[in-house]
């Protein structure tokens, strides 16, 4: 490998925001035919350092090399003709449009000087055969899964046919079968030539895909060591410090059931969902992506009202489709997108972290803005968010700490059952442990969680006792210990009526 | 309808008025709408809000409604003549009122002459203040005829005077805010006007706001309309004059020619209802009409 | 996923989904034929058409800006300012009529093109940048014209007269100008990079679309839209006034919204803008001819506008 | 995590930055002084002040509507039929003048909860709704009045007076009704709850805000607002018109733009709005005073709307 072509080169990339240096001198090189890792923190600047080549930013110092050549990437056209493809960590999709004219964004194919938009169509399908997702190509994207969404995601930079192809976090929303096939396709690309740039939160992605990695900290380049390193040796260059225990969950003995679900349905989504959560407990909700995890998630919570079934919390029955009922019977929810249900973007930090408590802080009608701030200020520091100050616009926030500010609302107001619908989704290490600390403490202390994650080794190292979904209907239960990976597996695919088809 | 003094027993008549914003336009339906009941004729009026294309859509809807003649109030003299033609077209006749139409044949043209309003405003004008001093202008929503013919006919007439100056113009666009707003503003930049022109009377009503005490002693208002709030400030003695054209009046005339017109009478091309100056001395003439 | 991936053209049962402003069209329609004898009749739904002409033409160049997400305030100064540049030139400066045709159209897409510039470059926001040439060009239009209208050219002035002596000129540059919005949201690189600026500009940018010149293309479009709306309507009044099309921006922009484009921006079409602007003419027809009294009228008009979206979004939402 | 997260407190450089448009403000202001020297007196910020007085009002009324990203342009008409309103029961039924205002009141906050019952049930855009009841509140106010104007009590009619021969009661009002907005928007539950359904309305949902709620109380206070600048404005005059501050619907939303709100939502300040009326009555006593002819005025105002944003969006990037 080490012999192969060097492609592209970065040399003391600096870039500053107003009150952020983001990066401070990263130096990276990319050679064909290799899959590089950029390892870092929340915050580290790895989507900076990309952006850069992409075209989205401009850097402030240093200089990027394509073959050699000093290169100045002015915008998205700029990278694409230097044959750069990036695929984002945000989503960078039309939602009104087809998944087809989504794929061919930008460059549609064209007759007579008009857009084909049959032609189009069929090129889409095929590109979606590629990665494996059974869309059509004139759904429209709004209409989609977040997962699909990242497939076509991915199928979009593939279609540029590239030479540089630059991933942010792709796997983050994607659920064991889906990384397989996108580790199947980056390995067709590596043999083709393709010089792949992965950043990942998932450590044991490193060694299956990686060649070598570079450590990001703090906008700096610290170093760079081959992918086979061992995870603990990553976590200490990444972190600065060594973490004992992924997984630290305490158990604590369950009590009376906090939340009951009663065979819950909603046409399209689920039916018959029944399971109930108890005090003290964390339990899993597995399944693969499309399941329904999220929707059965959103009817208890009542940001959808369900056609039948009862939701109850302690003992109370709660009226369908009524998040204020939900909330003040003590229920949160945490959703899976977190830029279309979590966060206010224009909104400063403390505003966002506050949301929740909004009423709970209002006397008379008028909030308690200074204790809210307090609080706020309380809460961003447990959970280590990577900031400028408390007034900073969450929209310029890192994705990994835009997730923090998510779960962080919810803890603040101290819900009784508390539902995570993919909480750590872009979380680093080290902050995934905090987040598991403060589940233990949680739970602890009486309250609940209910955790939906399609990531198995999270379920199965943080539950107390794993629920699984297959199309729409709970195919089984398991105990943490007596749950592995191919047991849930097992149940995830299992063949049952779909609840969907009518 | 009750048979009237000798009227075809359901005559329908269409009116399309340029705009019922202005008391002025509100008096001449009112007119117009005594004298229909008077006849025993059936007479629908529309409001063109000012807009010359709405108004062509009327008359064009009234043919569509086979109405046996039509007035028209024209938003703009020039813009009425398509809609002219196309009553010309269904053979319907056509009056028009308080403005006339420029290239369309109209049974008859019952107007009252801005132009002529707006010499004989600056000749009252005039008089008022001693034949010397500062004046300045309101003028109405720039571009339309009755700014135009308001302003040119007192730009004329205030030529005669040598010794008074027209110190500013500025539009108020026939609103009484406006008038006050923009009277409020030109007092600080010509504390020694002495004459007030407004091209209507809501103007003038709110540029007499603005002068407060010195309206009607150390500065003198001529409005134009004679509307009853102005007829009111020219009684309180505010309002030193306004160019009555007798709206009311306009619209009774209008709808007599018109049923005449659809009897096949022969009309006159114009009748010409009167310009008169309203004054404190002969206000009686108007408030009791 | 197990349903058929090629079921997807647009039947006209969907179409009529997503056109949900056609029902509403069609009931006002039922509504008014029962209520006056006068309405159905072949020359009065030609009138309606000629009435609704200017309208739509100006909304069709809107429906391209509000897809963006932008709105433009300036169509009505801009149409006007347009023909009377016609009118002075042919006019005044005896140009041929062809020639102030081609001048006014380049106006029109001046204006438009200097919104954009404002837009794209200047960065201001799309209400600012086109209100502010609201008053700039209703202004030029007094400043060219001294205020007075001018005569149209005798040649130019049969565009709003008929064909055959019943077809109205209008109502066929109307159906034109809508075809060629059709098409060029549809069918042209433009028309999609406006769905796709609207939908997520960011996206766009980071696709390779020139969002920048997108908006330059997208302004001058609505401008010479709003360029052509002028003429006609000029053309209807055989002369160009300095104050025609005063206040039709709402209106055009109300077309678009009832024919189901969002504000928002990624979504709308040249159909539903088309039947949006019948909506607005049908009612006005129709208050004319039931003589409802002036007063009235706009209180009749506001609830009518109301219930027919109302209709259509209870429609679609019963719909899912 | 080194700096102060606690730094948060805005200080005067932040709130510049922020309000840019006071910048243009100071701009045009300076300007004046040296164009004309009947500008910078006392008497003529004064006036100035109260020219701006029914706008601002007007407008701090669609900050709310705005920040929620919504829109809202009947104001104009439901200042217009409020203050019908009002001389109407005063003058026809006799009602003493408190209740009077009270009705007043009440019809400016029906319209506005009418408006948010068609938008949070209805789901009807915005301007679909609002444009509806424009036309509704603008006919009933003719209905009402019968199109003539109507003597306003004598006692409402101080509220366009001054205070010690001095001080006007408009600009009093207007800062009362500005420190009511300021303080909604920052200190209570409502106005944080305005910014976070602009921001994300989904988000705010799912963190429990009753969004529906929050509408009614947007709308309505929008309303409110209406009503109150439609008192100020007919007791200026002495009068309640029927056709009083149209189109002032425009001026209040570009007030509040030009003050530094996105009509997307989620942004919007009490003082920047002030500051974008203030620009708007400056720039036209300005004109006044300096005697620009008529036809000018307009392409005037409109360059110098454009120049005014500009400068404020240039000058915030070049602070980036
Ligand atoms: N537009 C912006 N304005 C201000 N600060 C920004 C902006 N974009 C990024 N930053 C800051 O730059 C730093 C680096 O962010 P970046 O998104 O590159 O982190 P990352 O390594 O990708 O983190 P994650 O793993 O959470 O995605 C963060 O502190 C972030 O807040
Ligand atoms: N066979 C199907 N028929 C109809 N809709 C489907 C089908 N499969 C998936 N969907 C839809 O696709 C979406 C998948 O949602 P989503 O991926 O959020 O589900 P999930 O179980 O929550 O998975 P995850 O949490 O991993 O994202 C849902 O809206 C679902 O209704
Ligand atoms: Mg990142
Ligand atoms: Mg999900």
């Amino acid at each position: 490998m080490s012999q192969a072509r060097e492609i592209l080169r970065v040399e003391g990339l600096g870039k500053r925001f107003p009150g952020v240096v983001a990066l401070d001198g990263v130096d990276f090189d990319l050679r064909a035919g290799e899959v590089h890792v950029l390892l870092g923190e929340n915050g580290a600047g790895k989507s900076t350092l990309i952006k850069m080549l992409s075209g989205a930013y401009q850097p402030d110092s240093g200089r990027i090399l394509v073959d050699g050549e000093p290169v100045a990437i002015r915008n998205a056209s700029d990278a694409q003709r230097l044959g750069i493809a990036t695929i984002y960590q945000e989503f960078n999709l039309v939602p009104q449009l087809t998944v087809g004219e989504n794929l061919a964004l930008g460059r549609p194919p064209r007759r007579f000087g008009f857009v084909d938009t049959r032609r189009m169509h069929e090129q889409a399908r095929g590109m979606l055969d590629l990665v494996g997702v059974g869309v059509d190509p004139r759904t429209r994207v709004a209409d989609l899964g977040i997962a699909q969404m990242q497939m076509v995601e991915i199928a979009k930079a593939l279609a540029l046919n590239a030479r540089v192809l630059i991933m942010d976090e792709p796997t983050a929303v994607l659920t064991t079968s889906e990384v397989r096939r996108l580790f199947e396709l980056v390995g067709q690309l590596r043999e083709r030539g393709v010089a792949v740039v992965f950043i990942t939160h998932h450590l044991e992605e490193i060694a299956q895909i990686g060649d070598r990695v570079t450590v990001l900290r703090d906008g700096r380049s610290v170093t760079q060591v081959p992918a086979g390193t061992p995870e603990e040796e990553l976590i200490r260059l990444m972190v600065g410090r060594p973490i004992d225990q992924q997984y630290p969950r305490q158990a604590s003995a369950a009590g009376e059931p906090l939340l009951q679900v009663r065979d819950l349905s909603l046409a399209g989504a689920f039916s018959g969902v029944s399971f109930e959560v108890r005090a003290g407990e964390v339990v899993g909700l597995a399944g693969l992506v499309g399941a329904g995890r999220t929707e059965v998630a959103r009817a208890v919570f009542g940001a959808d009202a369900p056609d039948s079934g009862e939701v109850l919390v302690r003992g109370r029955r709660l009226p369908g489709g009524d998040v204020r009922a939900a909330m003040e019977a003590g229920l949160g929810l945490v959703p899976e997108d977190r830029k279309g249900q979590g966060l206010v973007l224009g909104a400063d930090i403390a505003e966002n972290l506050g949301l929740v408590t909004l009423r709970g802080a209002s006397h008379g009608g008028f909030v308690d803005r200074a204790g809210q701030r307090k609080a706020a200020a309380r809460v961003a520091d447990q959970l280590g968010v990577r900031m400028s100050h408390l007034g900073q616009e969450v929209r310029t926030l890192s994705g990994g700490n835009q997730q923090k500010i998510v779960i962080g609302k919810w803890l603040l107001a101290d819900a009784g059952v508390l539902i995570l619908d993919e909480p750590t989704r872009g979380i680093d290490v080290g902050a995934k442990v905090e987040i598991y600390q403060l589940i233990n403490s949680l739970t602890a202390s009486g309250h609940a969680v209910l955790m939906i994650s399609s990531d198995l080794p999270e379920i199965l190292g943080m539950s107390d006792r794993i629920l699984v979904m297959a199309r729409g209907r709970l195919v089984g239960e398991l105990e943490a210990a007596d749950a592995n990976q191919d047991s849930v597996m097992a149940l995830a695919v299992t063949e049952v009526e779909d609840a969907r088809v009518h | 309808g009750s048979a009237g003094a000798g009227s075809g027993g359901d005559v329908k008549i269409g009116m399309s008025i340029s705009t019922l914003n202005n008391p002025y336009f509100v008096q001449l339906r009112a007119g117009a709408e005594a004298e229909a009941k008077k006849l025993g004729v059936t007479l629908t009026v529309t409001d063109a809000q000012n807009d010359a294309s709405q108004q062509v859509n009327q008359v064009q809807n009234f043919t569509s409604q086979s109405m046996k003649a039509i007035i028209i109030n024209p938003v703009d003299s020039d813009a009425a003549a398509p809609a002219v033609k196309i009553a010309e077209r269904s053979n319907v006749p056509v009056i028009a009122v308080d403005r006339g139409v420029n290239g369309g044949k109209v049974a008859q043209t019952v107007a009252s002459d801005n132009v002529a309003g707006g010499k004989l405003a600056a000749e009252r004008l005039a008089k008022e203040i001693g034949e010397k001093g500062e004046v300045v202008v309101l003028q109405g929503v720039p571009g339309t005829s009755a700014s135009r013919d308001r302003g040119q006919g007192f730009a004329d007439g205030i030529k005669a005077f040598p010794g008074i100056k027209v110190v500013a113009q500025q539009p108020a666009d026939f609103d009484r805010a406006k008038g006050l707003d923009v009277m409020t503003n030109l007092l600080q930049s010509h504390p020694g006007v002495t004459g007030v022109f407004a091209e209507n009377d809501e103007m003038a009503l709110g540029a007499i706001k603005a002068l407060g005490a010195k309206a009607g002693k150390d500065v003198k208002v001529v409005g134009f309309d004679g509307t009853p709030d102005g007829l009111k400030a020219i009684e309180a003695g505010t309002l030193a004059a306004s160019i009555a054209q007798q709206p009311a009046l306009l619209g009774r005339q209008s709808v007599q020619n018109a049923v005449k017109a659809v009897k096949s009478e022969q009309l006159q091309a114009t009748a010409n209802v009167p310009v008169k100056v309203a004054t404190k001395d002969n206000l009686s003439e108007f408030t009791g009409a | 996923m197990s349903t058929n991936v090629l079921a997807v053209r647009p039947t006209a049962r969907t179409l009529l989904a997503e056109n949900g402003s056609v029902a509403a069209l069609v009931v006002l329609v039922v509504a008014l034929s029962l209520l006056s004898g006068d309405f159905l009749t072949v020359t009065n739904l030609l009138n309606v058409g000629v009435q609704a002409a200017v309208t739509a033409i100006l909304a069709f160049g809107s429906t391209f800006v509000i897809i963006t997400s932008g709105i433009d305030l300036s169509v009505g100064a801009v149409a006007a300012l347009s023909a009377i540049v016609l009118a002075w030139t042919a006019a005044d400066s005896g140009l041929p009529w062809p020639l102030a045709t081609l001048v006014a159209l380049a106006v029109g897409i001046g204006c438009g093109l200097v919104n954009a510039a404002l837009i794209a470059y200047g960065k201001l926001p799309p209400f600012i940048a086109t209100l502010a040439m609201l008053g700039v060009a209703r202004g030029l239009a007094l400043v060219v014209s001294q205020g007075s209208p001018i005569e149209m050219p005798e040649a130019v002035s049969h565009l709003g007269d008929t064909v055959g002596g019943y077809l109205p000129v209008p109502v066929l540059v109307m159906a034109l100008m809508g075809v060629i919005a059709a098409v060029v949201l549809n069918r042209t690189y433009a028309g999609r990079a406006m769905y796709a600026i609207g939908g997520n500009e960011e996206a766009a940018r980071l696709s390779g679309i020139a969002v920048s010149r997108q908006k330059l293309v997208t302004y001058a479009l609505s401008g010479a839209f709003a360029a052509v709306a002028g003429i006609v309507l000029a053309s209807r009044l055989a002369s160009a006034q300095p104050q025609a099309a005063s206040g039709y921006e709402l209106d055009a922009i109300a077309a678009v919204v009832i024919g189901g484009a969002s504000l928002s921006g990624g979504k709308g079409r040249a159909l539903g803008t088309l039947v949006g602007a019948l909506i607005l003419a049908v009612l006005r027809n129709g208050l004319n001819l039931l003589s409802v009294s002036a007063f009235w009228q706009q209180v009749v008009i506001g609830v009518v506008i109301a219930l027919a979206v109302l209709l259509d979004t209870l429609r679609r939402r019963s719909g899912r």
